[in-house]
C-alpha cells in the first residue's frame, strides 16, 4: 500500500483549504520557477523518465505527447487540458478540480514551460458549476500572485491560463470533440491525422491532456522522476487515483499506486464488496468503456494498465464499478449501452447507427425477447462497430456489450429460455 | 326455324324440346327452362338442376339482356323465378343496362379521343400562347 | 453564491414564454465582454457554448430562437451554427421549460445505487414525468447521463449544486425544500466529507492529521 | 511524390492526394458516400475503409493523406466485413423505398449495395422516423432517407456560400435541416440534389414525374445566363422532364444555377406554336405561307433603312448567321443583338470577352469588379470566384451597387466611373493591393457598359487593366461578364449598326424604323412604339413583345434546336436537339431562309451543315466547338468626347428568376420570385421595425 508521504493529491477529500494558501501549506507553487527553468528538453525528459502515462483512459504516455508538440513555431500553441470528465464511474479529477485546483494551474504552467505553449485552455464539463467556480478562483489567484500571465512566476515565460465551460456532451472528451467546442461548434471529433500536435485548436499545435495527468507534473518534476518511476510496476508506474462506485460498503475516490491489486483496493479502502467477497458479481474496472470481468478474474488482477489489459479489459479512467450478485448485470450494460447511444454525436456512420442498434437489442436482451441466434447477431453488431469509427467512442460502446457476452453469455441464454418457455405457456 | 339446324343450336333445341320445362318468359320474349322432372334423375337440391334461357328469334342473342330477376334465377342465386318471388329492388338501384360495347352509348374512358367533349392534359402538352 | 439567491435573480418564477427579441441585460453584458476577452480576436466563436449558456440562464432556463440568433449575431456567425450547437449539447433547452432543472443521473453507477428511487422521488415530489415540467411551471425534470459523481451516487443535480448520497426520502426533502424556496445543503446528503470512504477516510493521515476520524477502521 | 503499393500494384500520386485518390489511380474502385472531390473531407461515412499495413484498424481512405511506403489493400476479408457493416448500418433505418423514390435508378446506396452490400436484413427493431423539412421551392425532402453524410450541408457552406443547413440534435437524432423552415436563398441549391447520394433531397418540380431510365438524355448548353454551363437535358417523349448539369471543367464543374435548371417548366407554358398574322387589331391564327407573305409584304414596302432587326437573348449564332445575310441582302444596317443597350462590340475582339477564362479564376489573386454583380448574372462563374478566394486571402473591389452579398468579402470602392477614374489615378487604397497582384482581374459587367457612356467605361476599365498589370505575358486579365447567351456570338458575328449610319436598338425604338423585326428579343420597352411600326416577333414565347407584334413567325426554343452558342469567354458550344418545337414551330434558321425566299432575296444556305460552314467562314474563332480562340489584347480606340455620366452602375438583373422568356413562363420560377420578394419584404420590417 502506497505511504501517505508519496501520495499526491494531500487534499482529496477538501479537508484542507483548497485555495491558494492551502496549496502553498500543501507545497505547491513552492519553487515553480526553478521547475519552469529546468527548460523545455529537461522537463520532458523527465516526465518521460517518470513514466507517469495519460490518466484520461488510453494510457499514452505523457512524456512522449509532450515531445511531439513541434520545437519551432510561429505563433501561439496550445496547451488544453481536458477536464470534460465524463465517463461513468469516473469522479477523481472533479476531486482535483475543487479541492486541488492549483495543483492543476501549476501543472499547467508547468506543462507549457515544457512544451512552449502560449496560452492554457482547460474544458471543464458544464455539468461540474461549483468545480468551475473553484478553478475559476483558483486560476485568478493565480494571475495575482503572478504566477501566470506575462511573467510566469518570474521566470520571464509568458503563459495566459483560461476556464471554459462546455454544455454537456461525453463525446468532448475526446481531445479533437473537445477542441471543436471549445471553437464554438459541434463536438464532433476531427480525422486524423492531422493530429492535434500538428493542427489543433485555432489550426495551431495543441496538446491535450487529462487533468490528474497535469495536475500530477509539479510533483514528479519536484521530487524526482525517480521517486515516482519508483512506485508501482514496470510501465506502470506512479500513483492513481481510483474511484469506486457501486456495490461497495463505503464507495470512495482514493489515490493509490498502479498495480495495487484490485482485491485489496476493495477491501482496503472501500470495506470490500457488499455481502462480502463471494457476493461479487463483476467488475468494471476503468470506467464503462471497458469491458467487464467476472468474479474469477477479480480475484486477483491487478490495477494496471498492462494487466488489465492481459485480461481483455483496460484500466481506463480507473473508475471502478463495482456490481454484486443482487445486480441484473444485463440491465447494467444496457444501460451503458442507452448511454452511448444518447451520447454518440451522430457524425460517422458506425457509431450513429450502431449504437442505437445495441441499445435496442439490449433491452430485449434484458427481457430475453429474442431468439438464441441473436446474441451472436449483437456480437456482430460490436464489431461492426468497433475500430471502424472516426473516434474512440464506438469501440466504448461495443466493449462493454463484448465483455457482457464474453463473460455471461449462459445468463443471456438463461432469460431468452425463461421467456420463450413463459410465452409457451402462455400460449 | 332453320337457323335451329346449326349444330350447337339444334342440340339446345332439341334439349328444350325433350327435356326442358318452361319456367316463364320475360318482357323480351326470353323463355326460361329447367329440367323437367324426371324421376330418379333430378337432384334433390334446385342447385343441382340445369337452367337455360332460350332467345326470341330474330333477334341477336345478347345474355346481358336478360334482366336482373331471371338473371339471379338462371345463375341459381334465387331458388325461385322473378314470376314467383319478385325481384326485391332496392331504391338506390340503377335499372340494369344491357351491354353498351359497340353502340354509340359504349363508356369511353376521360381523355379518350373518342370521349365528347375535352381531351384531358397529358405530360408533353404545351399551353399554347393566345394573344 | 447560493442556488436560493441565483434563483431570485432570474426574471420568470415559472415557465419563461416566448419572445420576439433578445438581449444580454446590462449586468450579462459585462459577463459578456470577460467570456470574449478569452478568445483571440479573430476566433470569438469559441465563446458560442459560454454565450448560449449565459443566455439561457437569463431567459430562465431555456433558449428561444430570438437569443439563439441574437448569440449569432454576436459573434458573427451564421444562425444555423448556432441551432446545431444548441441542439447538440445536452445541457441547453431550446423548448420552453420549467426555469429550476432538475436533473436525475441515471446511468449504470447511480442506478447501481438506487437511482430508480430517485426518480420515482422526483416525479412523486414534482408531480411530473420525466422531461416535463412540474404542473406550477418552476421545475423542469429530466434524466441525465452520469454527472461525474459516482462515488457520491446516485445523484440529482439542481441548477449548479449536486446532491449526493441520496435515497427516496432525502431525494424527496431535497426537492420539497427546494419547492418551499429554500436552499438544501448541497453535496452528500449523508453528511460525509467529499467522496471519503462513509465512516472515515483510509488514506492521507500523516498529512492531515487533525481530521482523523475516531473510529478508525480502515488501518485494521 | 509519394509512392504507394495498393493490392500489389506500385503507384505514384501526386502530393497531397488522399489514399483513395491513390487507389483509383491503381484502378480499384473504393465505394464512397460523403466524400466528393469538390467538398471539403468528412471522412464520416466511414464506407471508403481499405486495410493499411501497420495500422491496427483499417483507415478511412478519403482522409488519410497518401504516405511514401504504404500498402494498402482493399480486397481483404477485412475490407469487405468492413463495407459490408457499414451498409448494414446505413441501411437499417433507410427506408426501402426505392420503388417509389425519385433516386431510384441513380443511387449512391442502392448501386454500392448491390456490389458489397448484405443481401438480407438482420434488424428487427421500429426504423427511425424523420420529419421533413421545408426547403423551399426547389428542393423537396425525404428525410428518412437521409444518411447524413453532409455534402449538402458542405456545398451550401463552401461552394455557394450561404450558411443555411446544418445538422441538429446528435446521435441517431441527428437530422439535417434549416431549423427556421424557410427557403434556402442561393443561387445554387439545385446541385444538393445532384450532390444527395441518397432520395433525401429532390428536385420538387420534377418528383414523381418519371424514372430516370424513361428519360432520353440529351447533351445541351445552358442559355439561362452567358456561361455557358454544359446541362443534359432529360426528355420524355416530347417533354422535357429535367435538366442536369453535365462537368466542364473549364466552364461550370459539375454545378449548374438554379435558373437553368429549373426553368424548364416554362418550355411547356405560353407558347408560340402556331403562325399569327394581325387582322383587324386582333392577332389571329394563320397558316405559314400568309405568315410569311404578310411579313414579306411589308419588309418589301418599305426602304430598307427604315426596318430593323433586333435579336434577342437565347438566339443561336446560325439564326444570327441569317439574320446577317438576310439583313445584309435587304440592305439595311439597322441590325443590333444588344437589346439592353449595350455599347460594346466595336473594335478589338478582346474588348468583350471574358479573356482570362472562367478556369483562370482560380489563377487570379485580385479582383475588380465593376458594374456587375455576378452572383446574379452569373452564378456559377460567382461560385469560382469564391472558391478561389477560399484558396487564398484575396481583395476583391467592386465599384457599383454595394451592400450585395457576394458570398465572399468584398471592398466596397465606390458606385459610379468617378471611381474608377480615382483607381486609375491611384487615388484610392484598393489600388495598392490591386498593384501588388500577380494576376489580377478585372470584371467588367453590363451595368456599365449598357449605359450612354458605355464605351467610355469600357475604355477607362481597359486602361485600368492595363495600368494595373492585368496584362501581361500568359495573363489577360481584363474580362466582360456577358449575363446574355446570345451576345458574344452576336458580337463576332458583328450584329450591331455600323459606326457609319445603323441604328441601335433605341434608335429604332425611337422611331427610327417603319418595320421592326424581332427575333426573340423580348427585354425591349415597346410601349413607346408609334403604333405604325410594323412588328414582326419571330420567336418561342408570347412574352413582353408577342402581344405588340403584327405577325408572329412561331420558332424553336434551344432545347428544340441544334445551335451554337457562345459564352462569355468566347467558346462556341453546341446545343443539341432533344425535343421538337411545339405544333408549326420551327427553328429559327429556317424560318429565315424561308422568309428569305419569300422575299425573294433567297439566302443559299438550305441545310444546318451550310449554316455552320457559313459561320466559320464570318468568325473563324467560333469554328471549333468548345475551343476558345484567345483574342489579342488591344486597347480601343479612344471613344472620342463622350462625356462620363455620374449614375452610379446598376446590374442590369433586378430579379434574378426572371430574366428571360422562358423564366418567366415558367411556374417555378414565377414562385422563387414571389418567395424571395416575401422574404425581402419581412426583412424590410424587420430592420425598421
Amino acid at each position: 500500500m502506497l505511504r501517505d508521504q508519496d501520495r499526491i493529491f494531500t487534499n482529496l477529500y477538501g479537508e484542507q483549504s483548497p485555495w491558494i494558501d492551502g496549496a502553498r501549506a500543501r507545497g505547491d507553487w513552492s519553487n515553480t520557477k526553478d521547475l519552469i527553468l529546468l527548460g523545455r528538453e529537461a522537463i520532458v525528459d523527465g516526465i518521460k523518465k517518470s513514466g507517469l502515462r495519460g490518466r484520461g483512459g488510453a494510457g499514452f504516455p505523457t512524456g512522449m505527447k509532450w515531445s511531439f508538440m513541434p520545437k519551432q513555431s510561429e505563433g501561439p500553441t496550445y496547451l488544453v487540458v481536458n477536464a470534460d470528465e465524463s465517463e461513468p464511474g469516473t469522479c477523481k479529477d472533479r476531486e482535483i478540480l475543487r479541492h486541488e485546483p492549483h495543483k492543476l494551474v501549476e501543472g499547467c504552467v508547468v506543462a507549457a514551460a515544457g512544451m512552449g505553449c502560449t496560452a492554457g485552455y482547460i474544458f471543464i464539463r458544464g455539468e461540474f458549476v461549483r468545480e468551475g467556480q473553484a478553478l475559476e478562483r483558483a486560476v485568478a489567484e493565480a494571475y495575482e500572485a503572478g504566477y501566470l500571465g506575462k511573467d510566469c512566476c518570474g521566470s520571464g515565460m509568458s503563459f495566459d491560463l483560461y476556464v471554459h465551460r462546455g454544455a454537456g456532451a461525453y463525446i468532448c472528451g475526446e481531445e479533437t470533440a473537445l477542441l471543436q467546442a471549445l471553437e464554438g461548434t459541434k463536438g464532433q471529433p476531427r480525422l486524423k491525422p492531422p493530429f492535434p500536435a500538428m493542427v489543433g485548436l485555432y489550426g495551431r499545435p495543441t496538446t491535450i491532456n487529462n487533468v490528474e495527468s497535469i495536475a500530477v507534473t509539479p510533483t514528479i518534476l519536484r521530487r524526482g522522476p525517480e521517486w515516482f518511476a519508483g512506485i508501482g510496476r514496470p510501465n506502470n508506474t506512479g500513483t492513481k487515483i481510483f474511484c469506486i462506485s457501486g456495490h461497495v460498503n463505503r464507495p470512495c475516490t482514493v489515490e493509490e499506486q498502479l498495480g495495487i491489486p484490485l482485491k485489496e483496493l476493495l477491501e482496503k479502502h472501500c470495506g470490500g464488496v457488499r455481502g462480502g467477497w463471494n457476493n461479487l458479481l463483476a467488475v468494471i474496472p476503468g470506467g464503462s468503456s471497458v469491458p467487464l470481468l467476472p468474479k474469477s478474474i477479480c480475484d486477483d488482477v491487478l490495477m494496471d494498465f498492462d494487466s488489465l489489459r492481459a485480461v481483455t479489459s483496460g484500466l481506463g479512467t480507473a473508475g471502478v464499478i463495482v456490481m454484486d450478485k443482487s445486480t441484473d448485470v444485463v440491465k447494467a450494460i444496457a444501460r451503458l449501452s442507452k448511454f452511448y447511444m444518447h451520447e454518440s454525436c451522430g457524425q460517422c456512420t458506425p457509431c450513429r447507427e450502431g449504437t442505437g442498434w445495441l441499445w435496442r437489442m439490449m433491452e430485449r436482451m434484458v427481457k430475453g425477447e429474442c431468439r438464441l441466434e441473436d446474441i451472436d447477431l449483437l456480437q456482430d453488431v460490436t464489431k461492426q462497430i468497433e475500430g471502424h469509427t472516426i473516434c474512440a467512442l464506438g469501440d466504448a460502446a461495443a466493449w462493454p456489450v463484448q465483455g457482457l457476452i464474453r463473460h455471461f453469455r449462459p445468463e443471456l441464454e438463461r432469460r431468452i429460455r425463461e421467456q420463450g418457455e413463459a410465452r409457451r405457456l402462455a400460449a | 326455324m332453320l337457323k335451329w339446324l346449326s349444330f350447337n343450336a339444334l342440340g339446345t333445341w332439341l334439349t328444350t324440346r325433350f327435356r326442358g320445362e318452361l319456367v316463364g318468359q320475360d318482357e323480351l320474349g326470353n323463355r326460361y327452362y329447367r329440367n323437367k322432372a324426371v324421376k330418379g334423375l333430378n337432384a334433390a337440391d334446385w342447385r343441382a338442376e340445369r337452367r337455360w334461357v332460350v332467345y326470341p328469334d330474330g333477334v341477336e342473342p345478347e345474355p346481358t339482356l336478360v334482366p336482373p330477376g331471371w338473371s339471379g334465377w338462371l345463375h341459381k342465386r334465387f331458388e325461385h323465378p322473378p314470376t314467383v318471388a319478385p325481384l326485391q329492388v332496392k331504391p338506390w338501384e340503377k335499372p340494369a343496362l344491357p351491354n353498351l360495347t359497340g353502340t354509340p352509348y359504349a363508356y369511353v374512358p376521360p381523355g379518350s379521343e373518342r370521349g365528347r367533349g375535352q381531351r384531358d392534359r397529358a405530360t408533353g402538352d404545351y399551353e399554347a400562347w393566345t394573344p | 453564491m447560493s442556488s436560493a439567491v441565483h434563483i431570485a435573480t432570474r426574471p420568470y418564477g415559472a415557465m419563461a414564454p416566448d419572445v420576439e427579441t433578445f438581449a444580454f441585460s446590462p449586468e450579462n453584458q459585462e459577463e459578456v465582454a470577460r467570456i470574449l476577452a478569452r478568445y483571440p480576436a479573430e476566433r470569438q466563436q469559441s465563446a458560442m457554448l459560454p454565450l448560449l449558456l449565459l443566455a439561457q440562464e437569463q431567459h430562465g432556463g431555456w433558449l428561444p430562437q430570438a437569443a439563439m440568433d441574437h448569440v449569432a449575431e454576436l459573434l458573427n456567425v451564421a444562425k444555423i451554427r448556432v441551432y446545431e450547437v444548441a441542439t447538440f449539447y445536452d445541457m441547453y433547452n431550446t423548448r420552453p421549460v420549467g426555469p429550476i432543472q432538475v436533473r436525475v443521473c441515471t446511468t449504470t453507477p447511480c442506478w447501481l445505487c438506487g437511482s430508480d428511487d430517485i426518480v420515482r422521488a422526483a416525479k412523486d415530489e414534482l408531480e411530473c414525468d420525466i422531461g416535463e415540467s412540474s404542473p406550477d411551471g418552476r421545475f423542469f425534470l429530466r434524466e441525465f447521463e452520469c454527472l461525474g459523481a459516482c462515488a457520491n451516487a446516485p445523484v440529482l443535480w439542481v441548477d449548479q449544486d449536486f446532491y449526493e448520497d441520496l435515497d427516496y426520502e432525502k431525494a424527496r426533502a431535497v426537492l420539497a425544500a427546494l419547492k418551499r424556496g429554500e436552499t438544501p445543503k448541497p453535496g452528500s446528503q449523508t453528511g460525509r466529507q467529499a467522496s471519503m470512504p462513509v465512516g472515515g477516510k483510509t488514506t492521507l493521515f500523516e498529512t492531515a492529521p487533525e481530521s482523523r476520524p475516531a473510529n478508525d477502521e480502515a488501518g485494521a | 511524390m509519394p509512392k504507394l503499393t495498393v493490392d500489389g500494384v506500385e503507384v505514384e500520386v501526386p502530393v497531397g492526394s488522399t489514399v483513395l485518390q491513390a487507389c483509383e489511380a491503381a484502378g480499384r474502385e473504393i465505394p464512397i458516400f460523403c466524400f466528393h472531390p469538390r467538398l471539403n473531407i468528412a471522412g464520416s461515412c466511414r464506407m471508403c475503409l481499405v486495410e493499411m499495413e501497420k495500422s491496427p484498424k483499417p483507415v478511412a481512405s478519403c482522409a488519410m493523406p497518401a504516405a511514401d511506403g504504404m500498402v494498402i489493400k482493399t480486397d481483404t476479408p477485412l475490407v469487405h466485413k468492413a463495407r459490408r457493416g457499414v451498409l448494414e448500418f446505413l441501411l437499417i433505418n433507410h427506408p426501402l423505398d426505392c420503388p417509389i423514390c425519385d433516386q431510384g435508378g441513380e443511387c449512391d446506396l442502392q448501386d454500392i449495395t448491390l456490389f458489397y452490400g448484405p443481401d438480407q436484413s438482420r434488424y428487427t427493431e421500429n426504423k427511425r422516423p424523420v420529419v421533413d423539412k421545408y426547403l423551399g421551392p426547389l428542393v423537396s425532402t425525404h428525410m428518412t432517407r437521409c444518411i447524413h453524410c453532409t455534402r449538402c450541408i458542405r456545398f451550401l457552406d463552401e461552394v455557394a456560400g450561404v450558411e443555411e443547413l446544418g445538422a441538429v440534435q446528435r446521435g441517431e437524432h441527428m437530422e439535417i435541416t434549416n431549423w427556421i423552415e424557410a427557403s434556402l436563398t442561393s443561387e445554387l441549391q439545385g446541385n444538393i440534389i445532384d450532390l444527395c447520394p441518397v432520395g433525401a433531397l429532390n428536385s420538387k418540380p420534377y418528383e414523381y414525374k418519371a424514372r430516370t431510365w424513361e428519360l432520353r438524355k440529351t447533351e445541351s448548353i445552358d442559355v439561362s445566363d452567358a456561361v455557358g454551363s454544359n446541362i443534359r437535358v432529360d426528355a420524355r417523349g416530347n417533354e422535357v422532364m429535367r435538366i442536369v448539369p453535365r462537368l466542364h471543367e473549364g466552364i461550370n464543374e459539375e454545378w449548374l444555377s438554379d435558373k437553368g435548371r429549373f426553368l424548364y417548366d416554362g418550355l411547356k407554358k405560353r407558347r408560340l406554336d402556331r403562325p399569327m398574322v394581325r387582322r383587324d387589331g386582333q392577332l389571329q391564327p394563320a397558316d405559314w405561307r400568309i405568315a410569311l407573305d404578310a411579313a414579306a409584304a411589308r419588309l418589301k414596302g418599305t426602304a430598307p433603312e427604315r426596318i430593323g432587326f433586333v435579336i434577342g437573348d437565347l438566339v443561336d449564332a446560325e439564326t444570327m448567321v441569317l439574320v446577317r445575310e438576310l439583313a445584309a441582302r435587304i440592305g439595311t444596317p439597322n441590325v443590333d443583338c444588344r437589346q439592353d443597350g449595350s455599347r460594346l462590340g466595336y473594335g478589338p475582339r478582346a474588348s468583350w470577352l471574358f479573356n482570362s477564362t472562367i478556369e483562370g479564376i482560380e489563377r487570379a489573386d485580385a479582383f475588380l469588379l465593376v458594374g456587375t454583380n455576378p452572383r446574379h448574372e452569373a452564378a456559377v462563374l460567382n461560385a469560382r470566384i469564391r472558391k478561389r478566394s477560399r484558396q487564398i486571402p484575396m481583395p476583391v473591389g467592386r465599384i457599383g451597387a454595394a451592400g450585395i452579398d457576394l458570398t465572399y468579402e468584398v471592398q466596397d470602392l465606390g458606385a459610379g466611373v468617378q471611381t474608377l477614374s480615382d483607381l486609375l489615378a491611384g487615388g484610392i487604397g484598393f489600388a495598392k493591393e490591386l498593384r501588388a497582384a500577380q494576376n489580377p482581374m478585372v470584371i467588367l459587367g453590363s451595368g456599365a457598359t449598357a449605359r450612354a457612356d458605355g464605351l467610355a467605361v469600357l475604355d477607362l476599365a481597359m486602361r485600368v487593366a492595363d495600368e494595373f498589370g492585368a496584362i501581361s505575358e500568359g495573363w489577360n486579365g481584363f474580362n466582360v461578364l456577358h449575363h446574355a447567351a446570345s451576345r458574344v456570338a452576336g458580337l463576332d458575328l458583328g450584329l450591331v449598326p455600323g459606326q457609319g449610319g445603323g441604328l441601335d436598338v433605341a434608335g429604332m425604338l425611337a422611331g427610327g424604323v417603319d418595320v421592326l423585326f424581332l427575333i426573340g428579343a423580348d427585354e425591349l420597352d415597346l410601349s413607346g412604339l408609334s403604333p405604325d411600326v410594323h412588328v414582326i416577333y419571330q420567336g418561342h414565347h408570347g412574352d413582353r413583345s408577342a402581344p405588340r407584334a403584327d405577325v408572329i413567325l412561331p420558332g424553336a426554343a434551344w432545347t428544340e434546336k441544334h445551335g451554337t452558342y457562345v459564352n462569355t469567354e468566347g467558346r462556341p458550344q453546341r446545343a443539341k436537339l432533344a425535343v421538337m418545337p411545339p405544333g408549326e414551330a420551327r427553328e429559327d434558321w429556317k424560318i429565315l431562309r424561308a422568309l428569305s425566299d419569300v422575299l425573294g432575296v433567297t439566302v443559299k444556305l438550305d441545310t444546318l451543315g451550310a449554316v455552320r460552314a457559313r459561320l466559320a467562314e464570318l468568325a473563324p474563332f467560333l469554328a471549333t466547338p468548345d475551343v476558345i480562340v484567345p483574342a489579342a489584347w488591344e486597347r480601343a480606340a479612344g471613344p472620342g468626347d463622350l462625356g462620363f455620366d455620374r449614375a452610379p452602375f446598376v446590374s442590369p438583373i433586378t430579379e434574378y428568376y426572371q430574366t428571360n422568356a422562358i423564366a418567366r413562363a415558367s411556374g417555378v420560377m414565377a414562385e422563387c420570385t414571389k418567395l424571395r420578394l416575401a422574404e425581402h419584404s419581412i426583412k424590410a420590417t424587420g430592420t425598421h421595425g
